[in-house]
């Protein structure tokens, strides 16, 4: 099964109101929505912006897969994801998850492992903008350096 | 066989370039790749490979008409 | 600190959009929003629509307490909540959480307490009318049974 | 002294009503309120009890002027 929330991917800003209209379902008694937005600053520096990189046509597989399997592992009737491309300002959105279940427990729980999933898995890279004129990749995820296999990924809150 | 680098490989190598000698996989292309630039060699054991949006692994045969995309690891949200 | 976030009562739909729109913060990496809403069925029977029931100044206090008690525990830098009273149509919201932290840990923990302690401790009743005619007043929490207390709760989700 | 309860407690007792018994604490009121109606017993054990706007509990002295609000288990959300 296909989720039906449209593209995974958006090169401009996240429409987190009309998407979570969207997520209604009558058997569906909680939605869980996740927003990762820009902080003002990561490691000490002042950050001006972000801009995200993806590898399009595979972000799209890695992530619908991701929700197909949240979808089955936990019967949910919504999952939903979007995630920005592009400069994304202090204070934007820059990836949102949507679950919805009959109860609570697996609307949290799979919006969780979805996001984490989306962050380990799919190949989308954030450059950090500083105030100061710098300029560094995100090296987020560094599961290899444990696992010894950079497709073999370690997660916080889940086997 | 043309190879299409992301994010902060391409501190270290054009976005697409060729690589003309003869590699049958993953671990054949990132010796060629470090010949070509020593300093990502850290970057490489780190990074996973895909053709035709699937990821492959060490296991899989290159072909010289391939397209190998390297990743990075991901950084998203 | 009390929360900024108005009113924890309404006896009017809650403007999700606005509260989500309302809960950015420079700091804030990570928003969770829980929104708890009417399903279409309850114990195999058609649902028509729920009726809230509140003391309301209590409620108010207890719910105060439970977000100033989460913003400490988790460092959040947003904790609102606001609860439905009245008729709630089925797919309707009765309740929304959101919670906004530097991390992502931080704010669904957070969000999942404040909704658990809002369902078991928060002077809030919920009446399921149903399509047949006849209704029920909901007993979700009986936590007393086991801790023989009625003022001792049992979580899922925290100790 | 004067009670109010809420919710499936109205199934039993008025929404508001006076009992002019003296009773000292929380387990005389339930005592109380059981000779007025039998059937509320259980869920009267599962309540909760407040006096202005603070939960009390048995230890609480109750004064003949208090108004007693009788808080059956939440079923918010």
């Amino acid at each position: 099964m296909v989720d039906k929330g449209g593209a995974v991917l958006s090169a401009g800003p996240i429409d987190m109101s009309g998407l979570l209209a969207g997520a209604h379902h009558p058997g569906a008694g909680a939605v869980v929505l996740f927003s990762g937005e820009v902080r003002d600053s990561n490691r000490g520096k002042a950050v001006a912006f972000l801009e995200y990189e993806a590898y399009g046509l595979m972000a799209q597989k890695v992530i619908a897969e991701i929700l197909v399997t949240a979808r089955e592992k936990w019967s949910l009737h919504i999952a939903v994801a979007q995630h920005r491309t592009g400069k994304v300002a202090v204070g934007d959105t820059a990836v949102v998850v949507i679950t919805a279940s009959a109860h609570r427990s697996e609307a949290y729980a799979a919006n969780r492992y979805i996001i984490d999933r989306i962050k380990h898995e799919a190949p989308i890279w954030k450059c950090e903008h500083y105030a100061d004129g710098t300029q560094e990749w995100g090296n987020n995820c560094n599961c290899h350096s444990v696992t010894g296999d950079p497709s073999r990924h370690i997660y916080e809150s889940h086997g | 066989m043309k190879i299409h680098v992301y994010a902060g490989l391409k501190d270290y190598f054009q976005p697409e370039f060729e690589v003309e000698s003869v590699v049958r996989n993953t671990d054949e292309l990132k010796a060629v790749l470090v010949t070509i630039n020593d300093k990502a060699e850290a970057m490489l054991s780190s990074c996973r490979f895909a053709v035709e949006e699937g990821f492959i692994n060490n296991e899989y045969k290159l072909n010289q008409h391939d397209t190998i995309v390297i990743i990075p690891p991901s950084s998203g949200g």
